[in-house]
């Protein structure tokens, strides 16, 4: 008789939405080509997604997170609580990021340093921090076209802002002395590095809570904005961006990996392992995500725009052998 | 003020069909629950009814007589409880039908109004076609057995009140879409078609012409071989052509109630006297 | 389950007409001398059948489950659950093979008996119902084999039970009602305090729901407050959070732009639409109106992302050009006036709609009655009809107030994303609800100040607007008038 | 009682033709009043005009798919190496195996007829949608004779090959593009001037689930539109009674209380709740506390219920209100109950403003998107949603996952591929018909309803 | 039906406040612009008003008279264009004030109301309070030059509608909440508020009693000294003491149209006469 509840027979996923681009290729090759129902995937952000993940173990609860970072302690303290103490991590990959213009505009090589200038709250100028005078960013470097100073970064909810601001803003801080003169100027190192990541509040720096389409929307309005995107996104848009080079690097999927490209950050995600061997296809799905035919460097990840980890075989190997964090 | 001895003559209690004690009514009085005594002292409250003690007897018709104002049709609300409705409005005292407390909390005020039905002073047809706005009443208390029944009820309630030629072509039509007489005796269609114990009309007769009025009086007249009517009414004549009893109110009060002929012959307070006479409005 | 309701309804059907029936025969056929309309002795009778019948079976559904599951669980090997992390999901397991056996038996893969003594040596279990497209998680083992074995032997009693005693049930309830139906009964009190008990039932759902709303929050707000102090979020004039840690979080400026906003959308939509309700109320023709009405109102329908991008791409940069820089007001593209006007727009619908009705409800004595005293028609609406339609105009503005308070997209895409105490309207800000949204659905560490602080956020708006909706009520009290 | 007669005395005899100067000013500001409210019928309705054209715009070439047709050859020894014909081998072969095999025939075939082209096998396979392999391989595994044979196929070209003959890829941008060759576009228009590559109306765009990034020709709305329906169908079968149920008793029946307060300011405070609230209410309430499953349009349903109810109820409060007194006491005179005087003859003159309720909370919640990310209907869903679910813990109907039309919107326009903003659109169309519908319904019934009085 | 030429009998046309020539008036007509021809053809159609002529004169009162749902209220709603305002409610024909065309699309109806007032058969005060129900006219027409000015015209206005003793205390308080007879007297008060030239008074003292209806009535008489007055009753006494002009209607048609005196001694037309005798309705 039908009328016997039956369980949930499909994978559940959610977490990240730049995660989600990925996972959505995965899950619909996957439902294609395995007998197992195709995955759900929701974004929503890692925030969500771990939560929902860390809610507990049972049928009512996602079998997967996907990630834009790594788990943090006190994530996995809450998780524990409610009993999701086996999980499994699993990194697939890098995100890279990258700047890029308006087509139709001048041409831009940044170094972090630029960026710092051109975007920090205050300056230490001769032993005294006065507020960014910057205007256009020939202000910030001669050689630097003389355009005004418009940046579109990523909103204080993304992943991406946390990479941008250490990986860019404080490395610049350091790379132009900035943070070495604040520290002179007798602050400690902790308040001088939050001072260099204080970004100008003044319409210069413009942060952005939607996605990178609402930055793209808005690079295109402006004509004079450098927006930051992911380098999947960038490379679908070739036809309208032009992308920025970092310390002379051209951000592309090869320097990425190779670390030459300084700005980038891995994607995750999270398996519970209490559901293997519960939940129908979770070990396939997990097992087929990592698979060099789809994650490897000529897989449909890559080809979107994913930069594949140079050590899949090791992640391989976890997902296979269902190893645990920390083990 | 105390005739109610009068009220008493010539028939004995049990052929009462409704009787009001020490009816008292107030408007704008606020929550319930308030004695009678603190609303009365009360500046804000509109004291409407005072102590008014009325008997409404069997087969009779009773009219409520007395200057605009004085509380007729407040205390005509009063006895099929219509003034429930209004926001604020408040009332003690007791008021019986066949010798039950219609205040009672376990009486159906439903119940009540079907057997007390109402006339109200301003036309207040249904936004529904003329034919829908008599056949209300019937159809909720179930008095008709089927379609043509209900039509027959339609029919000759809209002949009794004297409306009928008017509308037969258009029963069809809004009954918000009648002149204002015809709105009026529209409203005596619909309450005689549920065919109430107790009629309570209010200024029936104020937007009609002679002879429509002397069409209702004609019907007022033959429901009082069924049942009791209470109506209201500012003709002297009218009173005195259809009533038996006459009650006069003035202020709130009931200044004299006894059978019309004595009121109209000889009142016995010179305050009916002078009002019956014209000289107090 | 369909089935059981359909009998359920077929006896409550039943019940009518017998009901009807007797009623009308204790009446000796003459309807008059019944107490109600004999519809209502039948609907008595369907109620007191159906009514408890329905609410033991929904018990008995949600209760069954829990009580197997537990039985089962019980008889589980202890050792076996030992062994396994967690018994919630061996139960999973359990289920989804007993489930699987059901759709075995209904293709005809086995027969209830042969299920019944399966074992694990024949360990093509997982293949056999693979074929048939039931995909199990792993093996199947001894332990739950048997447990799912059980499962449906216990399922199968349950279901049988319950059969019982709702059938039994209603055909209880069904006599008992017909054999108290005379013509006396009081079936109309009866059936509308049933209807009044429903009423009364869909009008707490508010509360519950309220209760729901703070009860999903509290906890996580008390987690809030237990990591930020409270000093720091109320009075607050900085919002900064950051993945570092050290954010300041602040509401002052998300609720300054909350208002902001929220006023500049109501500049916008409440004279517009309350004008276009007038219009269409008074002056346009039938037709114009019943054109007019229902083309604004799919300005409510469309997606708050059109609105957004409507705002970026094209509102945002011309009041950037046109207003704010000749007039020195600062050259930002994105606006508390952009998401306010914009936002306006979309809720013109809410106070147009609303309010024509309201007016339409006005009733024509009284447009007559000022007309016939030489009023113009403006005059009219003015002294007349909006003071008695204001209670109805009021309810549609607070209405449109609301959901500005609540809109996200207009706002992260019109008015941007910084949190700012300004007071120049073409300055960039933000609002509660966005960063509600934002930091829910961002990357944040769940557990962490940034991301809980969207509890925090919630409820702290949800007792804000509290406040002023007293307050409105209040107000509204006031002026409340009847006509007529 | 005659007092002294001390009126203002008559006024000068005036034309009626010649109005004077009072008249004149209050006739300017009747004319003003009046042209006030033309102009906010005329604002609403250019705003509709302007964002319909611009979705319209944006959207319409969203029903339009281009496709390529040649002769396909089904080569066994790629697709069933042992050559038993057995579904579950055959199934070996992936999507990954299938490309090859399209592009090959593909090859061949401009090299049949001639056509030339100057691109390597990669290049023109990249022409081919990412679906089309899918496509083809659930075709063969249906029916595994047709492993060897020829068949004439229609199969869907990529995104950009197909923004190409919308105007949205031009040569010149293609020679910037990544993801589209100047030669690829070349052979296509050579092949379309053939007839052998059509832009043709696109039933799929309606009836195809969701597609993952990089396949934006192959993405439909089948699970939205099903998952919307659901939604609705729960909210209407729901909200409407809920809320019509609630104002009736709180307009008529409920005594003037601190409780009737209450609940009166706690509705109208339910309406300023963010709608994420109510996400996150439903999170808490439906999905960890009564266990019905994730995604379900069950939940979605029930949440927005929820959260159009406040709209609903504030909306028919006011118009029973509105109701005059005169036409309740009529009914109760002539011995009415009170329940029947409301549902005879109030409700009825109410409907016109309860309708308007319901339709500006469906449009509501038909739209919405906040709270459906938190009970994870913002999502990525490609099964479509049986109305009863066959694998539920709990409560079956209408329990599959699924998503909606704002939630595809969202997520589209999210999308890098520039070619999703075509689509978002096209959603947003299907969105509007789905709710002029609805609200078509609705406003027949208002119409007949409204009357004066 | 001619009788007109007794309309004119002792006035010359320019002493004529109005004139009404050929009024047709339709109910239930659709859309605008269709022939009175065709529209009397027309089954679905209710010819209210047929082919009336009327005059009223300077200072003088006008009665009209006839049994319920003749035309009365509607034809007196033509001489202020107050049907305008009904849906699906046509006129044909002319009708005067001083000589100018009430219905030319250049005039203002505005105006036109403002000149010619009139009390409605319905009592419909204002949902607000009856201070304010009084001074809404001469707040709009600016009849008012300061606060204490428009208190005095509200005052006046209310004694002479005969009841300011009954509501002095509390005008403040809602019209709404008033009587039946108050409230028409309200509206009586309310219509003369504003002085208007001709009063249009559809059955002003049908909730009235006795010596309310007298002071109205010498309201009427003290109006006339300045304005017309146009009275609808159903009490032939009342036309007798009030109107020097009645006008009979029956069935839509003027029927008879002369000096009070006249009609009610000698009428020319049987119809009259029964109907003042209460021989038809
Ligand atoms: N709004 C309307 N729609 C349709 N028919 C109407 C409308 N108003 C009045 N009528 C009809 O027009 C005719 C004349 O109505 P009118 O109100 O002028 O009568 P009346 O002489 O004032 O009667 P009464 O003394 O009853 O007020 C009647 O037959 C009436 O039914
Ligand atoms: N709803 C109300 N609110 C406040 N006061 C009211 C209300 N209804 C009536 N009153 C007052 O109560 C008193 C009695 O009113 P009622 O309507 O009973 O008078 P009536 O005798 O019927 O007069 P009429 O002959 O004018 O109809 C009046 O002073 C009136 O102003
Ligand atoms: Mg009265
Ligand atoms: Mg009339």
């Amino acid at each position: 008789t039908g009328a016997q509840a039956q369980s949930r027979d499909n994978v559940q996923i959610a977490g990240s939405s730049t995660v989600l681009p990925y996972a959505t290729i995965v899950a619909e090759a996957f439902g294609e080509n395995f007998d197992f129902p195709t995955p759900v995937v929701e974004s929503g952000g890692s925030s969500t997604g771990l939560r929902r993940f860390c809610e507990g173990v049972g049928e009512n609860t996602t079998d997967i997170a996907n990630s834009s970072r790594s788990i943090r302690d006190s994530e996995i303290a809450t998780c524990a609580e409610n009993g999701v103490t086996d999980i499994i991590e699993v990194r697939f990959g890098y995100d890279g990021i990258v700047f890029a213009s308006d087509i139709n505009g001048p041409s831009f090589e940044f170094t972090q340093s630029d960026w710092h200038l051109a975007l920090a709250a205050e300056l230490p100028v001769d032993g005294e921090m006065v507020a960014n005078p910057n205007i256009n960013w020939s202000d910030v470097r001669a050689d630097l076209p003389d355009q005004p100073i418009a940046a579109f970064v990523p909103g204080t909810r993304h992943g991406t802002r946390e990479v941008f601001d250490e990986r860019v803003i404080l490395q610049g801080c350091e790379d132009n002395g900035s943070l070495a003169a604040m520290i002179d100027m007798g602050m400690d190192e902790d308040a001088a590095e939050e001072a260099c990541m204080e970004l100008r509040a003044d319409g210069v720096s413009v942060d952005i809570d939607g996605d990178y389409t609402e930055t793209l929307a808005r690079v295109a309005a402006d004509g004079n904005g450098i927006g930051v995107f992911g380098l999947a996104f960038y490379e679908n848009n070739t036809d309208t961006l032009q992308v920025a080079t970092m310390g002379g690097i051209v951000p592309t999927v090869d320097a990425i990996a190779s670390g030459e490209y300084p700005v980038s950050r891995p994607l995750y995600f999270y398996i519970k392992a209490a559901h293997l061997g519960v939940i129908p296809g979770l070990q396939e799905y997990a097992d087929f995500f990592v698979s060099d035919d789809i994650a490897g460097d000529w897989g449909p990840l890559a080809a979107y725009g994913l930069v594949s980890d140079p050590e899949l075989a090791e992640t391989q190997a976890i997902v296979a052998n269902g190893t645990l964090m920390g083990n | 003020m105390n005739h109610m001895s009068q009220a008493m003559t010539g028939v004995t209690v049990d052929q009462m069909k409704m009787q009001a004690r020490g009816v008292d009514v107030f408007y704008g009085a606020g929550a319930a629950g308030r004695s009678a005594a603190d609303m009365a002292a009360d500046k804000s409250v509109t004291h409407a009814i005072k102590a008014v003690d009325v008997d409404i007897a069997d087969n009779t018709v009773t009219a409520f007589i007395g200057p605009s104002g004085c509380g007729k049709s407040t205390f005509l609300r009063v006895l099929n409880r219509m003034n429930d409705t209004i926001d604020g409005c408040r009332m003690t005292g007791k008021v019986t039908l066949d010798g039950e407390d219609i205040n009672d909390p376990k009486v159906d005020p439903v119940q009540l109004r079907a057997k007390v039905g109402m006339v109200f002073q301003k036309p207040n047809p249904f936004p529904k076609s003329i034919f829908d706005n008599v056949a209300y009443g019937p159809r909720i208390h179930g008095l008709a057995s089927n379609k043509a029944d209900l039509a027959d009820i339609v029919e000759k309630s809209l002949r009794r009140a004297a409306i009928w030629d008017e509308v037969k072509d258009r029963l069809q039509a809004p009954g918000t879409g009648l002149s204002g007489g015809q709105q009026q005796r529209l409203c005596i269609a619909r309450a005689i078609a549920t065919s109430p114990e107790v009629l309570l009309m209010d200024e029936p007769c104020s937007a009609l012409d002679p002879i429509a009025t002397a069409q209702v009086e004609e019907l007022i007249d033959e429901l009082r071989t069924r049942f009791s009517v209470v109506i209201v009414t500012h003709s002297m004549q009218q009173a005195a052509r259809v009533s038996q009893k006459t009650a006069f109110f003035h202020l709130g009060s009931l200044v004299e109630f006894d059978d019309t002929t004595k009121i109209f012959t000889n009142p016995s307070d010179p305050r009916t006297e002078s009002y019956i006479t014209g000289r107090i409005g | 389950m369909l089935w059981i309701l359909s009998v359920i309804a077929g006896l409550g059907l039943l019940g009518f007409l017998l009901g009807r029936g007797r009623a009308v025969a204790s009446a000796g056929g003459d309807v008059r001398l019944l107490h109600s309309l004999p519809t209502y002795y039948g609907l008595n009778v369907t109620l007191l059948t159906m009514v408890p019948a329905v609410l033991v079976l929904g018990i008995w559904l949600i209760i069954q489950p829990i009580v197997i599951n537990n039985a089962v669980t019980a008889s589980l090997p202890a050792d076996y659950l030992a062994q396994t992390d967690n018994p919630a999901l061996v139960m999973t397991e359990v289920r989804r093979l007993a489930s699987g056996f059901d759709v075995a038996v209904e293709r005809g893969l086995f027969t209830n008996p042969e299920v019944a003594t399966l074992d694990v040596t024949d360990d093509t279990i997982r293949d056999q119902l693979a074929g048939i497209g039931v995909a199990l998680g792993a093996d199947v083992s001894t332990e739950v084999l048997a447990a799912a074995q059980q499962f449906r032997v216990l399922a199968v009693t349950g279901r049988t039970w319950m059969l019982v005693v709702v059938f039994a049930l209603a055909v209880a309830g069904l006599g008992y009602a017909f054999l108290r139906t005379n013509k006396d009964q009081r079936a109309r009190n009866s059936v509308e305090r049933a209807i009044l008990g429903i009423l009364i039932a869909a009008s707490t759902l508010a509360i519950l729901t309220t209760v729901g709303i703070v009860l999903s929050m509290l906890w996580d707000t008390r987690n809030f407050f237990q990591l930020y102090p409270w000093q720091d979020f109320f009075f607050g004039l900085e919002w900064r959070p950051s993945f570092e840690g050290g954010s300041e979080l602040g509401l002052i400026p998300l609720l300054w732009g909350t208002m902001y906003i929220s006023f500049i959308a109501l500049l916008v939509a409440a004279p517009i639409g309350l004008f276009a309700a007038i219009y269409m109320a008074e002056y346009a023709s039938g037709r114009v109106r019943s054109v007019a009405k229902p083309l604004i109102e799919v300005l409510a329908g469309i997606p708050t992302i059109v609105y957004g991008l409507f705002a970026l791409i094209t509102v945002g940069p011309m009041l950037r050009d046109y207003f704010a820089q000749p007039l020195g007001l600062g050259d930002s593209s994105s606006s508390v006036m952009t998401a306010g006007i914009v936002m306006g727009i979309m809720l013109i619908p809410f106070v147009s709609s609303l309010s024509d009705d309201i007016i339409n409800a006005v009733p024509q004595s009284l447009r007559d009655g000022s007309y016939g005293l030489g009023a113009t028609r403006s005059e009219t609406i003015k002294q007349v009809i909006l003071p008695a339609a204001l209670p109805g105009i009021v309810g549609a503005v607070l209405l449109a107030a609301s959901r500005a308070i609540g809109e996200t997209m207009i706002v992260v895409l019109g008015a941007g994303a910084a949190a700012r105490l300004d007071l120049n309207p073409f300055e960039a800000m933000t609002t509660v609800t966005v960063k509600i949204v934002g930091q829910l659905t961002g990357d944040t560490d769940f557990s962490s100040p940034e991301a809980l602080v969207a509890f925090a956020l919630g409820l702290t708006l949800f007792v804000i607007t509290l406040c002023l909706n007293i307050v409105a009520l209040v107000v509204v009290r006031k002026y409340r008038e009847q006509y007529d | 009682m005659t007092d002294a007669v001390n009126t203002p005395a008559a006024t000068p005899e005036r034309s009626l033709f010649a109005a004077d100067a009072r008249t004149s000013r209050r006739n300017r500001s009747e004319k003003r009043f009046r042209a006030y409210g033309m102009a906010a019928v005329g604002i609403g309705i250019l705003a509709l005009i302007v964002l319909l054209i611009s979705i319209l715009g944006n959207g319409l070439s969203a029903f339009k798919q281009t496709y390529i047709s040649y002769p396909l050859e089904l080569t066994e020894e790629r697709l069933d190496p042992d050559g038993n014909r057995d579904p579950g081998e055959m199934a070996r072969v992936t999507t990954f195996g299938y490309l090859p095999v399209l592009a090959m025939s593909l090859e061949a075939w401009l090299e049949a007829e001639g056509i030339e082209h100057e691109m390597g096998g990669r290049e023109l396979a990249a022409m081919l949608s990412e679906e089309a392999p899918a496509q083809i391989r659930a075709m063969v595994l249906a029916n595994p004779d047709l492993i060897g044979q020829t068949i004439d196929v229609q199969i869907l070209l990529g995104g950009r090959i197909d923004g190409f003959f919308k105007g949205r890829v031009t040569m010149e941008t293609a020679e910037r593009d990544r993801n589209v060759s100047v030669n690829q576009l070349l052979l296509a228009q050579t092949l379309a001037e053939r007839g052998d590559v059509v832009t043709r109306f696109n039933w799929d765009f309606i009836t195809w689930p969701d597609a993952s990034g990089s396949r934006p020709e192959a993405a439909g709305l089948g699970v939205a539109i099903i998952g919307s329906l659901y939604m609705m169908i729960v909210v209407l079968v729901l909200a409407l009674p809920i809320g019509v149920a609630a104002s009736i008793y709180l307009e008529e029946f409920a005594p003037t209380n601190r409780l009737t307060d209450l609940i009166e300011v706690n509705i109208s405070n339910l309406a300023a709740v963010p709608s994420i609230v109510y996400g996150i209410l439903g999170l808490a309430v439906f999905i960890n506390f009564m266990e019905f499953n994730q995604s379900s349009p069950l939940v979605g349903g029930l949440v927005l219920t929820l959260m159009t109810l406040p709209t609903i109820i504030i909306a028919t409060r006011a118009s029973l209100r509105a109701v005059p007194p005169s036409i309740r006491q009529a009914a109760l005179g002539l011995g009415a109950s009170k329940m029947q005087s409301v549902f005879h003859h109030v409700l009825p003159l109410a409907m016109p403003g309860i309708l308007t309720g319901t339709i500006i909370g469906l449009a509501q919640a038909l739209g919405e998107t906040a709270p459906l990310l938190l009970i994870g209907m913002v999502a990525f869903v490609r099964e479509y949603p049986d109305l009863v679910s066959s694998h539920s813990n709990s409560f079956p109907l209408m329990g599959d996952g699924a998503t909606a039309l704002p939630v595809q919107v969202y997520s589209w326009t999210q999308r890098s591929d520039p070619a999703f903003v075509e689509r978002a659109s096209g959603a947003i169309i299907v969105l509007l018909i789905f709710l002029l519908i609805m609200n078509a319904i609705a406003i027949l019934l208002r119409r007949r309803f409204e009357r004066r009085w």
